[in-house]
């Protein structure tokens, strides 16, 4: 069996130590030049705060006036869960074999906390609207929330079935395009909100977009955890 | 209805491999095939009209979300963008094809068909972007799908040379986030168009375009940045090697050329393009010497990538100067983008297909080929045109254009390297040839385990790419003229 | 399109098309594929003579013409007389050597592969002889580097895959070369046409005098590998490891004969007057002339039948770069006709040699005593078309040996005259020790009698072929003066290639 | 100095230490969290930046971006551990090199 | 900014880089987790100075959160085999008191 040693050779290492000197030298002197002056697009985002059918400034640039940058990011999103997917033993990615290792205080832990932090989410999710908040901080309360009772042993309900959890990861995207591609269809631009139904339309996305954060997060943990059968497993049969 | 198609044209490329991706996830492997193809063939007529478009009023400027830069983001199309989104877009079809073939309905490889329409979409997204922010999230899509498709065989090997590119190119993309914060903290903009106005070469924006380049060329693989790209792409399955040499590889590229030659427009480092010129130059004599020396086959396609890629950063030295030079530079490096692409995709989908069918690359025991698998043998050999240069292929009207820019700017020695390069590629596609025409290897246990003739969509589909890098070196001239449209200010000649 | 055009662009299109055809069919399917390239070559035959007669009505100034958009110079055909003297050569030539390849290849294997890519360099070549300018002469000379490959290492053999490399290393450079040189004379000198009498602006003399000799010089390195020009001949005689139809109509015709043209082209059309002016035609002059002695010497030094006809080629490939490089119209109208008469009479000695290999296993020269006896038809035409290229009269070689010899002295270049002698004197001295020991040595015994009773001497899909070329040639010297002849028709030629 | 100055500065230095970290650690999991600090040095940059003017409310845009970069770090943080596993469990080791195994097995042994 | 609001972000930042290195440095993976995780919930406060609470928001969940679990659940896997530097008991104790600065 292959050890990893902790240290690279000393060459390796003074020459990263080189590179990182002249990194961090022209990233200093880069920082600290950077004008007290530039106001960016403070100004403009406030000045069209109102037109954005929010009142946090953050959620308006990331819902709506950046608003592709999250679509495309909950692409990313995704991606990652499909790819950690692909690399997981079963590929099949449930819940099931977690609960092979329950505990029983960290369980009754997660049986309070669970539907605190869902709560919590959905507060989140309402209060981003005009104070910090959001789909992304709902959905890792959710996702964490998931992942705690996946810790705690809870397998996946039965009424979950493959597909749902899929469906689950993707929806928020799907929903996401299917708006994009509906304000299209009413004569707007890829992601233009009609103003009146601005608020409506990015909390329904929101919602989505919390609910497959949240079974992506948990996902990832899932399926990148390692089922404790298959360790065992593998263990036995060493190379 | 016609004209509800042309407004939203650029978002609808983009939309379409996009929407076709969750389904294909959602759905499972059975609907994954067909939605792919549907996606692949509909997304033909969706890039073929944005070129024509691009070409009939110029620049398309979209405001996704109907704010317009620099509040919102837009998607700009200009004539290297139309022509990136073709060749992405025909590229994509052709290697839709051969995997319908190549990965059957093999359980295992079920996740490619969402990977891959992600990869797609992202790869347009990133072309279209006129967002620089935009763009790293667009890198991180193109990584992470690409990542997630090399390791799909899981075999050791892949896998470690997908976690070797997963970390290459996280870092890749921080640099350039990095460069994204200090552009934004000194311009107070992250929208192109906005920026080509106020950038300078202060302290602060040369640090951010020094970091930019340096994770734009990590992600591009430029020598000596490369360590990671042979392993991935000859790793990969082959379908995914066609798509990341070709394709990947350009994106991260074409956000460096948009950088330095549109946006900074070379102003900020006088010698730093010379610097990327000699980098490009090294990398092509490395590359190839490197593929000389390999035995197998997805290995020396993978070492000529490394070294074809090389030819792309010789636009930078040609270009700065301006004029007419830059001209040719700029039409020369792009169409060598998009020739590249052709028949690289090509040349990886021939080496899977000798793969899936003898269950081997090894060069010497694929003696005698072109007897077996004439189509395939022929599909080397055209993309092999390609690569050395030699008319009638795309590649030698890039490279006419190179040595054109060479010696219109005074340059003469890049020139040199572009023919020497040629020679090298020469060398190291005969290697390969040679055995294809000679005998078969003596020891025939390869032959008998020859299961026989590849479905004829995967040899077909490589052909055609093979192919269409060659009608490029004659057809080239609305592609050529394409690129020019609305080109960059320095290359266009307009003085700012 | 008018007929005009049509005849053109079929010309250069109907090879391809026959390749294309021909790989669709695949390798069983003899039958069809041996119909398909006839029809082909047949097709080709009456388009290059159509485009011929083209040409004839429209010259000196309205040649068909077609071409598209390529780059700033385009890519474009053109069918005028000197061209399609070339492409009438290679394209009736084809038609004969497709009937003896597909005697010769009956048994041999990747049939498929070796007609295509045969189809493509005669499509080249055709291409070649029918460019309008350079960049289009450059893709069908770098396509027919490429298609050669192929054919050269056909039988796969090692020794066929060193020949093979060998070609490659002279021929890819010279590509290089030849593109470095097109790009930087397009700079200098904006869009190249081919144009009796030269092309360039003569100001450009002056104005680059050092540019415009660099770049004759890439240019002629390039075309100089295969016309076989010291030194860049010696991927000639190792290419002879290639089946004798490609030997012949490749090695003898097509692919040598596009690197002589080309050196026409350049000469001629390109550089007219200024490469007299520049010095550089007389330097190219030189080296042919001396080309011609050493590729003699050599010749008489080979044993192998194919190598001594190679080196012969060596020689008399100069003949018609001497030829053009020599500024006197009577000189270039032998150097043109040389073209063509090179062409059929040392065809018909590759034919010879392919026949008496694949019927009594000969192949060097010391085999030969008798073959005279047992092959009478093959040895004729042999005889015949060596007599021919020594220069004896009446046959084709002495038309054009003449017409130099005339020129030279008209250009004021007396040395000529002596390295025709000698060459002649060569010629001779490796050309009829053969011929002696065909006819007047004791043959073996099994020869003595001639071919077995009731057999011909050979296949004769390969037999007549050879009596065909062999009565070309013949004709060609006998019908010099008639006014359709290649020697009449390069007089023609040369009138508008020399007007200075 | 200003607080932006510190925290991008701090920033600066995170960065390079992950640098540093992913170039000369070869396990994976170090090499994970070494990209991972970088992330934390590239969002300290941003974030400085959204303070730079003194005494206004904060650049919306910049928290937008730190946002979004943190959901792509994670994301990618899960699949690059992902793919450590894996390899850990196909290899026996989480390293890219073999090289960096024998090192060790020859000083441990 | 108030003198005590310097004096909190310099140990801030300070700890931030310490907590840094030390997760880098230290060679039981375990323990360089730890550290991290600790690290992430710092961070979280550091863009609560920075008047950030919607980033601080996502990094206590994601960065420091699910990162964490992420991180620890990796850890077991290759415990669950191996030690994740030295793979046999007596290479621990070797290596385990080597902490690289």
């Amino acid at each position: 069996m292959g050890k990893v040693t902790p240290k690279s050779p000393l060459p390796i290492r003074i020459a990263a130590l080189a590179i990182c000197a002249g990194v961090g030298a022209l990233l200093s002197r880069a920082v600290l030049a950077i004008p007290e002056t530039e106001s960016g697009l403070a100004p403009l985002v406030d000045a069209n705060l109102e037109a954005s059918g929010v009142k946090n400034a953050v959620t308006a640039v990331l819902l709506n006036f950046r608003g592709y940058d999250t679509l495309l990011e909950i692409a990313v999103l995704m991606l990652a869960t499909i790819g950690v997917l692909s690399l997981s033993v079963t590929q099949k990615g449930t819940w099931d074999p977690i609960a092979a290792q329950a505990d029983p205080v960290l369980s009754a832990l997660a049986r309070f906390l669970a539907p605190v932090m869902i709560l919590v989410s959905g507060y989140l999710l309402w209060a981003g609207e005009h104070a910090p908040g959001g789909a992304f901080q709902a959905g890792s309360v959710v996702g964490a929330a998931g992942v705690l009772l996946a810790l705690s042993g809870y397998a996946r309900p039965a009424w979950i079935s493959r597909f749902a959890l899929r469906a689950a990861i993707s929806v928020g995207f799907i929903v996401f395009i299917a708006v994009a591609i509906g304000e299209m269809i009413a004569g707007g631009l890829l992601l233009q909100y009609p103003a009146d139904l601005a608020k409506t339309l990015m909390l329904l996305v929101e919602t989505w977009l919390t609910v497959s954060i949240g079974a992506i997060l948990v996902s990832l943990f899932i399926a990148s955890a390692s089922p404790a059968e298959e360790l065992r497993m593998r263990s036995g049969g060493e190379r | 209805m016609a004209e509800w198609i042309v407004r939203q044209l650029p978002a609808l490329v983009i939309l379409m491999p996009f929407t076709a991706a969750p389904l294909a996830y959602l759905l499972g492997a059975k609907f994954g095939r067909p939605i792919a193809l549907v996606s692949a063939l509909l997304s033909q007529p969706l890039a073929l009209l944005l070129a024509i478009r691009v070409s009939r009023v110029g620049t398309l400027r979209y405001e996704v979300g109907g704010w317009g830069g620099p509040l919102g983001i837009d998607l700009v199309v200009d004539g290297v963008a139309a022509v990136m989104v073709l060749v992405t877009t025909v590229v994509g079809l052709f290697v839709t094809v051969y995997a319908l073939g190549y990965f059957g309905d093999r359980e295992r490889y079920r996740f490619f068909w969402p990977l891959w329409l992600f990869l797609w979409g992202s790869l347009l997204a990133l072309f279209l972007s006129g967002d620089i922010f935009n763009l790293y999230v667009c890198l991180e899509l193109v990584s992470m799908s690409a990542v997630a498709l090399v390791g799909l065989t899981l075999s050791r090997e892949a896998l470690v040379a997908a976690m070797r590119y997963m970390l290459a190119a996280i870092l890749g993309s921080l640099f350039y986030l990095l460069g994204v914060a200090l552009i934004y903290g000194a311009f107070g903009s992250v929208d192109m168009q906005t920026l080509r106005e106020v950038i300078r070469g202060d302290t602060t924006g040369q640090a951010a375009l020094a970091l930019m380049t340096v994770g734009l060329v990590l992600k591009t693989a430029l020598f000596p940045l490369h360590f990671w790209l042979p392993p991935a792409h000859s790793n990969a399955p082959s379908p995914v090697s066609a798509v990341l040499s070709a394709l990947v590889v350009k994106g991260s590229f074409y956000i460096l050329v948009r950088l330095w030659v549109d946006v900074a427009q070379t102003a900020a480092f006088p010698g730093a393009s010379t610097v990327l010129g000699v980098l490009g130059a090294t990398a092509i004599f490395w590359g190839s010497i490197q593929a000389l020396r390999q035995e197998r086959l997805k290995m020396l396609v993978a070492y000529s990538t490394v070294a074809q890629i090389g030819y792309l950063f010789l636009m930078f030295p040609l270009v700065t100067g301006g004029g007419p030079a830059a001209a040719d530079a700029w039409t020369g490096g792009v169409f060598h983008a998009v020739s590249h692409a052709l028949a690289k995709s090509a040349m990886f989908l021939a080496a899977g297909t000798v793969l899936a069918r003898f269950g081997h690359d090894r060069i010497e025991g694929l003696g005698g080929l072109s007897r077996r698998a004439p189509a395939t043998a022929m599909t080397f050999g055209l993309a092999g045109v390609t690569m050395m240069g030699l008319p009638p292929s795309g590649g030698f009207v890039a490279k006419w254009q190179m040595i054109r820019a060479s010696i219109e700017s005074g340059q003469w020695w890049w020139a040199v390297v572009v023919v020497a390069g040629g020679l090298l590629a020469a060398a190291y596609v005969f290697k390969v040839l040679g055995p294809f025409f000679g005998r078969e290897p003596e020891a025939m246990d390869e032959a008998d385990l020859d299961p026989g003739p590849s479905p004829w969509t995967m040899e077909g589909a490589a052909l055609a790419l093979a192919l269409g890098s060659l009608v490029l070196g004659v057809l080239g001239q609305p592609l050529l003229d394409l690129i020019m449209v609305s080109a960059p200010a320095l290359v266009a000649g307009v003085t700012p | 399109m008018t007929w005009e055009t049509t005849a053109l662009v079929g010309a250069v299109g109907a090879p391809f098309l026959t390749a294309v055809l021909i790989f669709a069919l695949g390798e069983h399917r003899d039958a069809a594929r041996s119909r398909i390239n006839l029809a082909g070559a047949a097709l080709t035959v009456v388009a290059v003579v159509a485009a011929a007669v083209a040409a004839r009505a429209g010259a000196p100034d309205a040649y068909p013409s077609a071409g598209i958009a390529l780059l700033d110079i385009g890519f474009s055909l053109r069918a005028d007389m000197l061209g399609a003297l070339f492409a009438v050569v290679a394209g009736v030539l084809w038609l004969i050597t497709t009937v003896y390849a597909i005697g010769y290849m009956s048994r041999a294997s990747d049939r498929a592969r070796f007609f295509g890519f045969f189809s493509v360099c005669v499509g080249s070549a055709i291409g070649i002889a029918l460019s309008a300018n350079l960049l289009t002469f450059f893709v069908f000379y770098e396509v027919l580097t490429l298609a050669t490959y192929p054919l050269v290492i056909h039988s796969g053999t090692p020794a066929a895959l060193k020949g093979g490399r060998t070609y490659l290393t002279y021929a890819l450079p010279a590509g290089g070369a030849l593109a470095a040189g097109v790009v930087w004379l397009n700079l200098i000198a904006g869009p190249v046409e081919f144009a009796a009498g030269g092309s360039l602006d003569p100001a450009l003399a002056s104005t680059h005098p050092g540019a415009l000799i660099a770049i004759f010089a890439l240019l002629i390195l390039g075309v100089g590998v295969k016309a076989a020009l010291f030194p860049l001949h010696g991927w000639l005689p190792a290419a002879m490891v290639a089946p004798a139809p490609v030997s012949s109509l490749l090695h003898a015709v097509a692919v040598v004969k596009a690197g002589v043209f080309g050196i026409a082209r350049i000469v001629l059309e390109v550089y007219g007057p200024l490469g007299h002016e520049l010095g550089v035609t007389q330097v190219l002059a030189a080296l042919a002339g001396f080309t011609i002695i050493f590729g003699s010497v050599r010749a008489l030094a080979q044993d192998d039948f194919k190598k001594r006809l190679a080196f012969s080629t060596v020689a008399q490939l100069s003949y018609i770069t001497l030829g053009v490089a020599l500024a006197s119209p009577i000189a270039i109208a032998g150097g043109i006709a040389h073209l063509a008469h090179h062409a059929a009479m040392k065809i018909t000695m590759f034919f010879t040699a392919g026949a008496v290999s694949e019927e009594v296993k000969a192949y060097r020269v010391s085999e030969f005593d008798g073959l005279g006896r047992r092959m009478p038809l093959t040895m004729t035409a042999f005889s015949l078309a060596a007599i021919g290229i020594v220069g004896v009269p009446p046959v084709a070689g002495f038309t054009s040996k003449w017409l130099l010899g005339v020129g030279s002295i008209d250009a004021g270049s007396g040395w000529v005259i002596a390295v025709l002698g000698i060459s002649s004197v060569l010629n001779a001295a490796y050309f009829f020790p053969i011929i002696h020991r065909a006819w007047f040595r004791t043959p073996k015994p099994e020869w003595a009698h001639g071919p077995a009773a009731g057999k011909p001497e050979g296949d004769m899909r390969m037999i007549v072929p050879l009596v065909m070329t062999a009565a070309i040639g013949l004709a060609m010297g006998l019908l010099a003066g008639v006014a359709l002849s290649p020697a009449s028709w390069a007089q023609t030629v040369a009138a508008w290639e020399f007007p200075w | 100095m200003s607080q932006t100055d510190l925290y991008t500065l701090a920033g600066s230095t995170l960065f390079v230490i992950g640098l540093y970290g992913l170039m000369t650690r070869p396990h994976l999991l170090h090499k994970v969290l070494a990209l991972n600090i970088s992330s934390a040095g590239v969002f300290f940059v941003l974030v400085g930046i959204a303070r730079r003017i003194p005494g206004t409310t904060p650049d919306p845009l910049p928290h937008a971006m730190v946002l979004t970069g943190i959901v792509v770090t994670v994301s990618s943080t899960a699949f690059a551990l992902a793919l450590a596993k894996r390899i850990f469990t196909e290899t026996g080791t989480a390293a890219l090199d073999a090289s960096d195994v024998d090192v060790e097995e020859d000083a441990g042994g | 900014m108030t003198a005590s609001g310097w004096v909190f972000d310099i140990l801030l930042v300070g700890t931030l880089v310490w907590l840094a290195v030390r997760a880098l440095a230290e060679v039981k993976l375990f323990k360089a987790v730890v550290l991290f995780i600790a690290f992430g919930l710092l961070v979280a406060l550091a863009w609560v100075r920075l008047s950030a609470p919607d980033i601080a928001l996502a990094e206590a969940a994601i960065g420091a959160g699910i990162t964490g679990a992420l991180l620890l659940d990796a850890v077991g896997h290759m415990r669950g085999r191996a030690e994740p530097y030295p793979t046999s008991p007596d290479a621990e104790k070797s290596s385990g008191g080597d902490a690289d600065g």
